[in-house]
Formats: C-alpha cells, structure tokens, sequence
C-alpha cells in the first residue's frame, strides 16, 4: 500500500468553488490566513458566498479582497475590529454578519467535522448573543443549542505538508485552521513547503491527511504573509 | 484459511477503490489486505489513531506503543499519522472513511446489521463497530454464511440487538456476493461449485437470483 | 502613560498569584505583565493558542507567525505551547484560566460587565471576551475610573449589551480598588491624593466606605 | 516569568483520590495506559471508584488490578472483550458497566474538558444504545443528548513531559490521553522522560501543560508495559 498524492494546480482546486457556497477560511490575523488561495478565489471571481472566518484581515489584506470584489454575501466571524471597511460594508447593509463568541464558532466548526448536530453551551446566556436561540434543559440546568458548521470548502494555510495532505502548522498561524480542515466537503490547503511523504513524522501530524481533498506549495510568499508594521 | 475463504476475502478486496480511506474491522476483514498490491494507493485507517497501517509485525519486531483497535501490532508507511480517539471518529462520523468492511452475526434484508451483542452470551459492549456502521460512506459485510450450527446469517429481520439499521449495501460470504436492494437480498456473484439453489436454501429470507450466468470468485 | 495609571497597573499586578494561568485583555490590562518580576512563576495565555506568553517583539525582530489575540508581535519562553482555537477556549471555559484581567465600558454593583458593544457606534464583535468574562475563576477590569467625557464607568446597572452577568470581583481604576460584594461596590484601596469622597463622586451607584484607613496605591 | 514545576512524587500525587471519587485513565489496550498510576491507586486503596477508560485492559495488566482488589463499583467503558475477568464481574453484577459507543465516549469527555454541557449526536438512534436518552429536535431531525463527562482525577501516561507539564504522546498510546487530561479537576501524568522546559518543541506539545496538575517521571518501565505474547 502507499497512499495517495494530493498536490493539484491551485487554479484547478480553486476551481471547483460555485457561487453561493460556503467557504471557511483559516487565520487569525495573518497568521494561519491562505492569501494565496483567497488571491485565487477573487480571481475566480465566485459570487454571493457566505464566508466562516474568525476576522476579516486588515484593509488591503486577506479576505478583505473578496469582501471589496463583492463576492461575500453573508460572513460568520466573531470580530471585525481592525477592518473598517468591513464594519462600513456590515453598517450599510452590504454584507450580512453573524457574530459569534470566539471559542463558540471553533467548537460549531469542530463539531461540523466531528459529525456531531451541535453542542449545548452555556457561553452568553443572559447577553443578547443568546437571543432567539433555541434551549435546552438537560439535568435542570439551561443550555443554548449552537449547531454544527459545516462549509462547501475550506482554504487552509500549512507550514508543512506531505503529499498526501498531511499538514502542520507553526506557532499562532495554527488558530483556526486545524478545525476547518476538518469541516467542509472539500478541503483545499496551501503549504510553505511540501516535503516527500515520511518526512513529515507521524507524532507530529497536525492536520491528518485524510481530511484533505487538494494540496498546493507555495512558491516564494507575498508580502501580505509578513510581520505587518502599523 | 480454507481456499473457499481466501477466494471469499480476495474477492472482498477488489471492493477497495483507488485512493480509498477503509476501515477493516477485525476478524476476516483483517486479512483483506494481504490481497492489496503492495504499491496500491490506499489509506487504511483504525479506530484507536491511526491512518496509513503497515504491514502486521510478529512480537519480536513489534513497537510496544503501536496496535491496531483489534490489539494486533502494526506498523506504519511513509506518510501515516497518529491522532486522538476524537479525531479517530470525527473521521468515522465527518464522512472521510469511503468504506468499512465488518463482521456480522446476522444482516437483515434491509441492510440491519447485528454484531455486537448476544444477551445472555457475549456483551463485551460495541466499541466502534456502531459509529463505523452508520457512518461509513459504505458498509460492507464478510461473513460465513452461516454459522458453526448451520443457522443462515441472512434473514429476513434480525433477532439480536442492532448495530445499525439500513446499513449494509453488500455481502461477502463464503458462498456468494449479495447486494442489499430495495427489493431485499440480491446474488450477484456466487463462489465456485456453489449453485444459486444452494445459497436460497442457506438464506433465511427470500433471495433474488438473476436469469442470467454470475460471475463466480 | 500617567504616573497615576502606572501605578494602578502595578497593583493589579499583585493581584496575579503565584502558578496562576492568566489573560490579559487588549489595552491596560497587557501592561500588567511590564510589573511582573523576571523569574515570577506565571504562565500568561493568550485566545488565538499560546500558553508561555514572551516580550513582544519590535517589527524588525517579530515572527510573522507569532501574535497575540491583540495582534502584537509576541514571543515564546522555555515551555510554552501552541494549540488551536478550540483548545484555547477549551483552557478557558473548563476552569483552567485562573484570572483574566478585562477592560470595560461599564461595570455594575451586580459584577455585571459591558465591554463590547455600544450600539449605533461599536459594534466590532465580541471575539473571546464573552468566554473569558463567563468562565475565567476570577475576573477582574482595568479602567479608568470615569469615561473621556467625565461619565461614570461603575454603575448601579449596566446601560449597554452586557458581556457576562455578575462575573466581576475587583476592579481596579486610577482612583481605586473596588471589591464587588452582595452589598454591591466596597472601597478597599485608594490612589494616593485621591479621597473617599472623590471616589463616591464618580462612582454612579451606592459605594461602601469601610470605617477604617484604607491601603494606598 | 517563567512557568511552574510540576513535578512530584507519584505517591504524593495519587494520596489526593479519595473514596467515591469518578477517575478517567488513559490508554487503549496497552499503549498509552498509566500501569504505574494505577498500581500506585491499588497501594493507595481509595474504594468505590468510578473509573472512565475506553477498555478494562486484559487480566492482570492495567485497571484489572483495580477491578481485582475491588476498588472499583462502576465503569464507563467500550468494550471489556479482552478481559474475561471483568466480564464475569459485570455478569456477577459486583461491577456496574456503562457501554458508550466509541467515538461518543471520546467526544463527551472532550466535551467536559471544554466546558461544555453536551453534544447532540445521531449515534446509535435506531438501537438500544439510544433507549432512554433524551432526545432534542434541531431543523427537523431527533438527536440524542450525550452529556459531558468530567472526573475527579484523570490518570494520564505520555512518552515525554517538561516540568510545567506539557505533554507529547507517541504512536496510538495517544488515544484516549489527550483528551482525558483536559477533563478532570486533577490530572496527574506519568511521563517516561521528563525534559528540560524547552527541550518539548511548542508546535509539538500535544497536551498544554495548563491542564496538568501533578507530574512524575517514570524510572524503568515495568513488563506491563512491553508487547503482549498471546
């Protein structure tokens, strides 16, 4: 047996977005955000997608490219706070934004790849995040009901990959990624470098390549992936 | 293993596409992937963390810290990964295993699936065998076709506690290939010096046999 | 930053115990850690994965892939570790996180806190603060005692959407440290120049002044 | 600042179970069980324990020890098909057995290290591992609620610890590990080295430190540990 190689032409992977899917892309500010892949998917040109990501970048950064295109129809996020233009595209009514607690959207997405409805999660009750969201009482005790998130596709950044897909991430660029690799029908990453399968040793596999649909290397990296000077 | 069986299982593995993630549950389906080419690109996956198993090593070669969810000592290839029994089942159950091949005390013509539990025999409790059942893309079953008293495996409904209800789409036995249909148990293939009058008589449910010639494994 | 400021951050860093896990909010809070003694056994979180929080770094010596949830380049020590955004909250929610230390727009004689929203106006997204405000053991706020324009932060109810419902035990502001109690706000310290009356002066609710001298920061 | 020690000596550490307490312990089969934990559990003797563990190892090896010297009044487990002795126990009704498909059992003590109430789960509808579950209707579909397990104390086994107790595991003596060490008000881990802080690479921690309590390293392994000859 050996398993199977992964790598596509990121065009080609790309490729496969429709419009009006959901994409869920990984990052928490730049680390961990796949601007290559969001690069292809404004080329791609892909209209009216619901976006799951925990920020929307920067100005000029990240999925701020596909908000400013006009491709971005509705965005589940938990804090928009360092892009203004996303907050305007949210105040004029442009964009639709579902604001979630932040550990409450990673565990909606961990449950969408772990095959679970949903989780019953005290986080926000008595605030207005609970509002006309359904309850449950198990063992006396009141619990809201967050479902599961799952995404037609998901754009994944890796430090490390094989050729099967396995991936592993370094330091805070690991964030989100990890759970959206797991959540969506087809999982598309972008890696820093792509090493020959067995290199990449077993005990530190992040990602398991089982969950990745199509693996792209990165050549040399632009610059929205370095330190930001504000 | 008798030649009939070894045929049985050979003819199981031919059911594993290219590129498949397969769960092999413990018993006969274990042996199906001796029947693997040995550059076949296939990802083999067990419930107890880990993806991409090598070949089964004898206690002298073993990895004291390296099993498969049967107890058996395994090994790994290039590219194989090691995770928790979280993530081990979000795979199950997130629809990333394309196919799972199990063992089974009875199987209904419904595709109910029962091989966990005897009351009053044999309760060890159901480990995997239910997440595996329900959730693979596709469940395939390996069985004698009937058991050591002669009794059918395949009936009508089943008498024990259920796995999974609707589960199975085919079933490997040491007689014949038979798919799940709506219309009930269909013979699709039938081994070697077997007739189609021989499996009816051994099916407990009624049998649809095709007016055609069937392949033979 | 003000003498005065300074010095309420270097009381509420006696506040952290040492061994305890400890968040630091966005704003005054992260200047705790500038008041905290080189080889103090404390291990600092942060919401986008680390634990064993470094010195931020200045742009020319940053790791593009090391930032805290503020976004600052940050850096690591001997023993820290990185994790997703499930485990982070995972540390957060089920009693790993001893104290979080919070800024806010306005605190309540319940402990009720608002830190998020102010409609019309702000409205950026809660990000981790409901979590942290709901589920750290102990939480405390870093604010200024009266807003820009002059306006009470400490209130007998919160005006704005509320963060978490009687989260808060301290407070600590440039006048004072306020204990939340079942009799509401308590004066248990007070900035050095700054009097009791002062401090009932800009609070909006009921203050309890203790009949006795009061510590000094 | 720099991060606490953790390390103590395993008797002290294990004198903190008392009677009644619910102890999770790692391991799936052999690998990744903490046979000296237990072992110091037996000497220790605290009686009428629930125990939490995937399986019941096999006779005379592992928990067997507990199930043999009665310490032990009920256990949530998967399968005890490799250990005869506590099937008849159970059958003798001296020991109460919870069954819990697999990967549920997985998921509702991950769900108790991240504080949450429940997971609503479609496993097992259909059969009699559903009987007498609650059950909660979310857009249209029935879901069981399996709620969060927490214990008392959790006994973990890693390959490699540093002295804040950040954990790495190896091979499938990973299992139940992880996630047992994030759902207990005590975790003690035994670890086979014990490093230097930062001698245990940060990407590669697979259990923060921030939820281990007590650590001790083992000195040479015992033969429970080795390979099975059946």
């Amino acid at each position: 047996m050996k398993l199977p190689d992964k790598r596509r032409a990121i065009h080609d992977a790309i490729a496969e977005i429709k419009d009006g899917d959901t994409v869920m892309i990984g990052g928490f500010g730049v680390p961990g955000t796949p601007m290559t892949l969001i690069h292809a998917l404004v080329d791609h040109g892909a209209r009216n997608l619901t976006l799951i990501k925990n920020d929307a970048n920067e100005p000029g950064m990240g999925i701020d490219h596909l908000l400013q295109s006009g491709q971005v129809a509705r965005l589940i996020t938990t804090h928009l706070g360092l892009n203004c233009n996303a907050i305007a595209l949210m105040n004029s009514g442009k964009l639709a934004v579902e604001f979630n607690a932040q550990g409450i959207l990673a565990e909606r997405i961990r449950a969408g790849g772990a095959g679970i409805g949903a989780i019953l999660s005290d986080i926000g009750i008595g605030t207005e995040l609970a509002d006309g969201k359904q309850v449950v009482e198990m063992q006396g005790k009141v619990y809201v009901v967050e479902p599961a998130l799952r995404a037609d596709v998901a754009l994944i950044h890796a430090d490390r990959a094989d050729s099967f897909g396995n991936l592993a991430y370094v330091a805070t660029a690991r964030n989100f990624n990890p759970l959206m690799a797991t959540a969506a029908d087809c999982v598309i990453a972008e890696a820093e470098r792509v090493l020959p399968l067995g290199q990449l040793r077993a005990d530190d596999v992040h990602t398991p390549g089982v969950f990745v649909d199509h693996l792209t290397e990165l050549g040399e990296l632009s610059k929205e992936y370095a330190v930001v000077r504000r | 293993m008798s030649d009939v069986r070894d045929r049985m299982v050979a003819r199981a593995a031919r059911e594993i596409a290219p590129g498949m993630v397969v769960n092999l549950g413990i018993g006969l389906p274990t042996k199906v992937v001796n029947h693997l080419p040995a550059d076949f690109p296939v990802c083999l996956h067990t419930e107890n963390g880990l993806t991409g198993i090598g070949p089964t090593l004898p206690p002298e070669k073993a990895d004291r810290n390296l099993i498969d969810a049967g107890g058996a000592y395994v090994s790994t290839i290039p590219g194989s990964a090691f995770f928790d029994s979280a993530t081990s089942f979000a795979i199950v159950r997130s629809g990333r295993l394309d196919l799972t091949m199990l063992g089974a005390f009875e199987v209904s013509a419904a595709g109910d699936l029962a091989n966990w539990r005897i009351p009053g025999k044999f309760s060890p409790g159901v480990g995997g065998g239910i997440e595996l059942a329900q959730k693979a893309r596709r469940v395939v079953v390996l069985t004698t076709h009937t058991d050591r008293a002669g009794n059918a495996k395949l009936k009508q409904e089943c008498s024990l506690p259920l796995t999974a209800r609707a589960c199975v789409s085919r079933i490997f036995t040491d007689m014949a290939v038979i798919d799940i249909t709506a219309v009930g148990f269909v013979l699709v293939e039938i081994a070697e010096g077997v007739s189609a009058a021989d499996v009816v008589a051994a099916t407990d449910a009624p049998l649809v046999v095709p007016d055609m010639p069937l392949p033979t494994f």
